[in-house]
């Protein structure tokens, strides 16, 4: 049938396909993990999750997806109208944006520029501006507290994050997440970067950073219900409300994704078909992440800081001498130990530097 | 030298504006409705004003019009997660004012129960406190299966599972029903189990002892001179259990432990709590050893207002009666002029005095610390405002 | 094909339209705030001038460098000294008119200059497709000693920073 | 300690809490959740929800004698009790009015302690939220009774052990009365008074 | 250590001090020694009493009272009752704050609820109600409006909003307006000595 268009229809036929495909992919799997999220949490808290709208709770997205565009949407008088309105918008923008990088398998990439990864840093990190907008705009005391808080926590572990993935690069020699993608493609498709000792750290470095840049568990305080109600969001309702979350949770699904990407080698596995290893890969991560919510407490704002300056910086900077040292090693054991030497020990020896962050042993005397 | 080289020319005073912020009444983790006034530096507390009143019924007021039988339903709304002991210190304060006489099986009914509710307030309050720290829920809802299993037998015995209205002056209403002891012996058996395994869940989390040691310290001598009793008194440091002191009802007899912390701040207090718990067990199973099979459940001088209980006029004079609330010290001042309604009746709240301090302990510490000192302290607001 | 080429040529254009109005919004707008969102506008208005004409790499390091950590500053600053609640004060000055007779000689100025000049122009600009490799091996390699410098440079400014800072929490 | 165990050590708990809920049964440690409307959990014997007053067979034979005891006994005051009365206007006894205000009432189960007569219980029955909190929460009279199989039904042991006090309270009351009747017959004339 | 023991110590210690036991605590004659009785009992080594339990407002009709108890920690010894006495247009006590910081609240709600006022208290306002409340509630002159009882305005009100109110509660509420008083619940119970 494509035989006789021209071409320039066809050009914009795939494009249009592609981005027809994100635009479906992105809220599916939003509401979906919303789902999975209850679930999981509420099977890890002895009770079931929601489980009386469509068999297993499978319609419940729908549900709350039409209680969010039926709420109504109050916007606060003082509310500065412009800033207001734009945020959301402004949140999920990047959050789709970034879909068009990740390689979901052999040849299905949205758009495989050779800047992939600098594509994905660079987009995620404009979320800051929509966040100081909601902040800002909504005019409430606890929302400008949680919009500084989510501010700096973004600046400082966009540091990191960045920094662990240089290792990758180096080895790789391209930015493009196909071709990461390929170099990992060694011993029938398990040569991952995570079986290198300086590939396990980046991963466990980059993963942390990536949880604390979509503000979920262990890092959230921007909207820590329990302290500044609810954040930036708080003066949203209704639909707006519902694109906060769902740019939320969209993260979350790219930050695991380009994690399975960067470290557990993409699609790349012996027998499945590649795209099912991709989503495996992700779902295990985003396991982990809601796995991190059921049980975690949340850092305090100046604890947050000092593990991203004092602890997960230095780490990632000896880790890109390692990885260089890597590079030019020949491959035997003796590189292996040696890096993993090196590794260990630094990290020992930044924990003793943070000596004062770690617990106290307590001793309590019983008396009658 | 360093500073002589960057003298900045004219030092511009850079204190940022500060900010008031009300937390709370309506506020996802006051424990009710309570409302703090912070004045905010940043993020740093300067001042925090505990403003109180929302939930103030006047219950002082209600039991001077009604007979002494009749505001023991009203204790249970007190701190409504310990129904049994506040129960427990208002039989005690009109037993001591009338002099009455408890017979064995009810004294250990009532220990047992009293010890019960010790675990459920415990095991409630730390799963409150993770909440507060942001631990999505999880801990609650542990905590809250084991508390389920206890109200089941509150259930059983007294007719509801939080608001029990059990005991009555010289004794308890009625008589366990069958089976109740085999029940409380299989709960008190899988529940050290169950604690260990919050243990690991908690006690050596990492960020947990980040955010609980040295937050919101309260020095023993403060903590004597402000009236604070309960887990907060003794995780100072200060050896003082009215259980221990008073030796009221049959507490003597039972060999338990007080566990003592050392520099009093959350993790202390929350650490307190767990041995507390074990201390507690110990006691149930020993009295689940010493209780007698049969014996009357209420003394003979009470016989006739069993069915009357608006003839019961103790003789005129006053009392303290005061009893080990997990919370701490609850007491009840009564007056009695000899006739059925009492002529003052004082509830003296052991949260509401464990408030004193929390500005002491806020201030200088984050906000989110600030949530976190409250959530220690243990509130429950229907104690607070009575 | 060519119709595609004019959509998006025209598309570059309205691009360049975007940014350049963003800009004139960025100093006219009374908030301070919503002045701070235009120029990140601007900013963005560039990236995609520079994505246009394929070096992606720029465009890229332009939107994390300008937009995610200088506007990111910007507006923290604008945050933490603005008044919290009322508008900002007017902007507006005596000087509009002289300001604007610069504006004018400036714009004359530089246009003629861009278009007098004979700039090193290669006849295949479009199909130079500069490769991120290469772009290393000439910043690495050909022009090491600038990168040093700058480095250098970047490094001083940030201690000298650290400073200042923890001269205020001192004092 | 190396920085991360404690957490990983918490975390293995929830992970064992999360399998345990698919493969474990409700005690020892699976999911215990009832689902509510569809499966219930047995209820209580001594659970007790407002009170109802008791009729023996028919609805016209109340216990209650309208002494208004339990009015005064009860700590809110939520009972309200008038005094039926028969045509010449000589006080019967059955109350007329029997009001309970369900707002007000906290379930305490004072009123059942205090009443001589055997005649209100806490009832077992919870399902009765209304949309109307005026009119349809003052229960009358005629809402409240319910019969004695019903209070053995949901109450055995009590129900029972109550039946057997007044079976024999009822025994002795005959005995006593039948042990009258043949007293009388068989005493003597009454002499006249000696003058 | 009984009562009589703990009188004769403090009149030993503080000259010139009338102390009388009123059903086993120690009533201060004069108010204004309050503070100096105190910190003698908590600074004395054998008594130690340095933890005050309670502090409780009361109203005798003829006067307002307020009753302290006082525990040791170390010794563990049972309550020593202070009691001190002011009338009702006077009701001036010293706070003891300065001593026992745990006074605060209570003596807050004693204000509160028995218009007890008490001196260099640090912040002597209304605990539970709200600023613009007058009046005490706790005092057994305090006219607590009878909800029984319906007045002239509650019968207004209920007719605008459709409810059927019984001519008995009509009539009463007539005759009370025109007897110009409230529907005041009365206190029960006599006071005592």
């Amino acid at each position: 049938m494509a035989g006789f268009l021209p071409d320039w229809v066809l050009v914009i036929k795939s494009v249009l396909i592609s981005i027809a495909a994100i635009a479906f992919l992105g809220p599916v799997t939003m509401m979906y993990l919303t789902l999975l999220e209850r679930k999981v949490v509420g099977r890890m808290q002895n009770r079931i999750g929601p489980n009386r709208v469509g068999k297993w709770g499978l319609l419940q997205p729908l549900a709350d997806g039409v209680k969010m565009l039926t709420k109504e949407d109050i916007v606060p008088t003082p509310a500065d109208p412009i800033a207001h309105f734009l945020a959301p918008i402004l949140i999920v923008v990047p959050a789709l944006l970034v879909f068009a990088v990740i390689p979901f398998g052999r040849g299905m990439t949205a758009v495989d520029l050779n800047v992939g990864l600098l594509f994905f840093i660079a987009i995620s990190s404009t979320t800051t501006l929509a966040i100081f907008m909601a902040s800002w705009g909504s005019r409430n005391k606890f929302s400008l507290l949680g919009g500084m808080r989510s501010v700096a926590q973004m600046v400082s572990y966009e540091v990191p994050m960045v920094l662990s993935v240089v290792p990758v690069i180096l080895i790789t020699g391209s930015l493009s997440t196909n071709d990461i993608v390929l170099a990992q493609g060694g011993w029938g498709g398990l040569k991952w970067f995570i079986f290198t000792p300086w590939g396990l750290l980046a991963f466990i470095i980059f993963y942390l950073c990536g949880v604390a840049e979509c503000n979920r568990s262990p890092f959230d305080l921007p909207e820590a219900e329990s302290e500044i109600v609810a954040g930036f969001h708080t003066e949203y309702s209704g639909m707006k409300f519902a694109l906060f979350y769902m740019a939320e949770f969209m993260n979350s699904f790219t930050i695991s994704a380009l994690a399975a990407t960067l470290f557990l080698g993409g699609w790349q596995g012996p027998v499945l078909p590649s795209w099912l290893w991709f989503f495996m890969k992700t779902y295990v991560l985003i396991f982990i992440m809601i796995w991190f919510r059921g049980t975690l407490p949340r850092f305090r704002v100046d604890q947050l800081m000092n593990l991203a300056w004092k602890f997960l910086l230095p780490l990632t900077l000896i880790n890109i001498f390692v990885a260089g040292f890597w590079y030019f090693a020949p491959n035997t054991i003796v590189r292996v130990l040696m890096s993993a030497g090196v590794l260990s020990l630094s990290f020992w020896g930044l924990q003793k530097l943070n000596q004062g962050y770690a617990p106290e042993k307590r001793v309590y005397q019983f008396g009658d | 030298m360093m500073e002589k080289m960057f003298e900045v020319q004219d030092p511009v005073n850079h204190d940022t504006q500060t900010l008031q912020v009300n937390i709370g009444p309506q506020h996802p983790s006051t424990h009710g409705v309570f409302r703090m006034n912070v004045v905010l530096d940043g993020e740093t507390v300067v001042s925090l004003k505990p403003v109180m009143g929302y939930l103030h019924r006047n219950h002082e007021q209600i039991a001077e019009n009604i007979s002494y039988t009749a505001s023991m339903p009203y204790t249970d709304r007190l701190d409504y997660f310990n129904s049994m002991s506040n129960n427990f210190a208002w039989a005690l304060a009109v037993e001591k004012l009338a002099n009455l006489d408890v017979p064995e099986r009810a004294q250990y009914i009532r220990v047992i129960m009293a010890e019960l509710t010790r675990l459920v307030n415990h095991v409630s309050v730390i799963g409150f406190l993770l909440n507060d720290l942001g631990a999505f829920f999880t801990p609650v809802l542990y905590a809250f299966r084991e508390r389920e299993k206890i109200l089941d037998i509150f259930e059983e015995v007294s007719g509801a599972r939080m608001m029990c209205n059990f005991l009555r002056f010289g004794g308890i209403k009625r008589d366990l029903p069958a089976g109740t002891l085999e029940r409380i012996k299989e709960v008190i058996q899988n529940f050290p189990k169950f604690l260990d395994e919050f243990e690991t869940l908690l006690t050596k989390n990492e960020i947990l002892c980040m955010r609980c040691q040295n937050v919101g310290v309260l020095p023993a001598e403060l903590a004597v001179n402000a009236s604070i009793t309960g887990p907060m008194l003794r995780a100072s440091g200060v050896n003082y259990d009215v259980r221990k002191a008073d030796k009221y009802s049959i507490y003597d007899r039972f060999d338990f432990k007080i566990p003592l912390g050392q520099t009093g701040d959350v993790y202390d207090r929350y650490y307190c709590r767990v041995l507390e718990m074990r201390e507690s067990l110990k006691i149930l199973q020993q009295a689940l050893r010493d209780i007698p099979v049969t014996g009357e459940i209420i003394s003979k001088k009470m016989a006739p207002f069993v069915k009357a209980p608006r003839n019961f006029k103790p003789p005129v004079g006053e009392a303290y009666g005061r009893v080990e609330a997990p919370k701490g010290e609850l007491g009840f001042y009564v007056v009695s002029d000899g006739t059925p309604q009492p002529w003052r009746y004082h509830v003296r709240a052991p949260s509401l005095i464990n408030l004193t301090i929390l500005e002491d302990l806020c201030i200088g510490h984050k906000v989110a610390d600030a949530i976190v000192i409250l959530g220690s302290i243990d509130i429950v607001l229907g104690e607070v405002d009575h | 094909m060519t119709h595609l080429y004019d959509i998006v040529k025209f598309g570059i254009y309205a691009l360049m339209a975007f940014s350049v109005l963003a800009a004139i919004l960025a100093v006219t707008v009374r908030n301070l705030f919503h002045a701070a969102l235009c120029f990140a506008a601007v900013l963005i208005g560039i990236a995609g001038v520079f994505l246009s004409l394929h070096a992606d790499f720029l465009a890229m390091v332009q939107i994390l460098i300008y937009v995610g950590a200088v506007m990111t500053l910007v507006i923290f600053a604008i945050m933490l000294t603005e008044r919290f609640g009322d508008n900002s004060s007017p902007q507006n000055n005596s000087l509009t008119l002289a300001a604007f007779g610069l504006a004018i000689v400036s714009l004359i100025a530089f246009s003629t200059i861009s278009v007098k000049t004979r700039w090193p122009i290669q006849e295949n600009a479009g199909a130079l497709h500069l490769s991120v490799g290469e772009l290393a091996y000439a910043l690495l390699n050909t022009y090491v000693l600038p990168f040093e410098v700058i480095s250098v440079l970047l490094i001083t400014t940030l201690i000298g920073a650290v400073i200042i800072a923890k001269k205020d929490r001192v004092s | 300690m190396i920085f991360g165990t404690g957490i990983i050590k918490g975390m293995l708990v929830t992970l064992k809490a999360f399998l345990a809920s698919y493969f474990k049964g409700p005690h020892e440690g699976g999911i215990f959740t009832v689902e509510y409307p569809e499966k219930r959990l047995a209820e209580k014997e001594r659970f007790r929800n407002f009170p109802f007053l008791l009729y023996d067979q028919t609805p016209e034979n109340l216990r209650c004698v309208a002494c208004d005891i339990c009015a005064k006994e009860c700590p809110p005051k939520c009972i309200y009790i008038v005094r039926d009365f028969d045509k010449e206007g000589r006080p019967l006894k059955r109350p007329a009015i029997f009001d309970i205000d369900f707002t007000v009432c906290m379930n305490c189960g004072i009123c059942e302690e205090a009443c001589p007569f055997d005649a209100i219980f806490m009832d077992h029955e919870f399902e009765i939220a209304g949309p109307d909190r005026q009119n349809k929460m003052l229960y009358h009279r005629d809402d409240l009774l319910k019969s004695n199989e019903y209070f053995n039904k949901i109450r055995p042991t009590d129900a029972g052990a109550i039946d057997a006090r007044r079976r024999e309270a009822e025994e002795k009351k005959k005995a006593a009365a039948a042990q009258a009747v043949k007293a009388k017959t068989t005493q003597p004339q009454p002499e006249p008074p000696k003058t | 250590m009984n009562l009589q023991e703990i009188q004769s110590k403090i009149e030993a210690a503080l000259p010139g001090i009338r102390l009388k036991p009123v059903r086993e605590s120690l009533l201060i004659e004069d108010a204004a020694m309050l503070p100096k009785v105190a910190a003698f009992l908590k600074n004395d080594p054998v008594l130690a009493l340095d933890y005050l339990s309670s502090v409780t407002g009361a109203d005798y009709l003829k006067y307002l009272e307020s009753v302290y108890h006082l525990y040791s920690v170390e010794k563990k010894t049972g309550p020593v009752v202070l009691r001190v006495r002011v009338t009702r247009d006077s009701p001036r006590i010293p706070s003891l704050v300065p001593i026992y910081r745990g006074a605060e609240f209570q003596e807050r709600e004693a204000f509160d609820m028995y218009g007890l006022y008490f001196e260099n208290h640090p912040d002597l306002r209304r605990i539970f109600m709200w600023e613009g409340f007058e009046g005490f509630p706790m005092r057994k002159d305090y006219e607590q409006e009878d909800s029984e009882i319906l007045e002239t305005a509650d019968i207004e009100w209920l007719d605008r909003h459709g409810a059927k109110v019984p001519e008995g509660m009509r009539k009463k509420a007539a005759d009370l307006k025109a007897q110009g008083k409230r529907a005041v619940a009365e206190k029960t119970g006599k006071s005592i000595e």
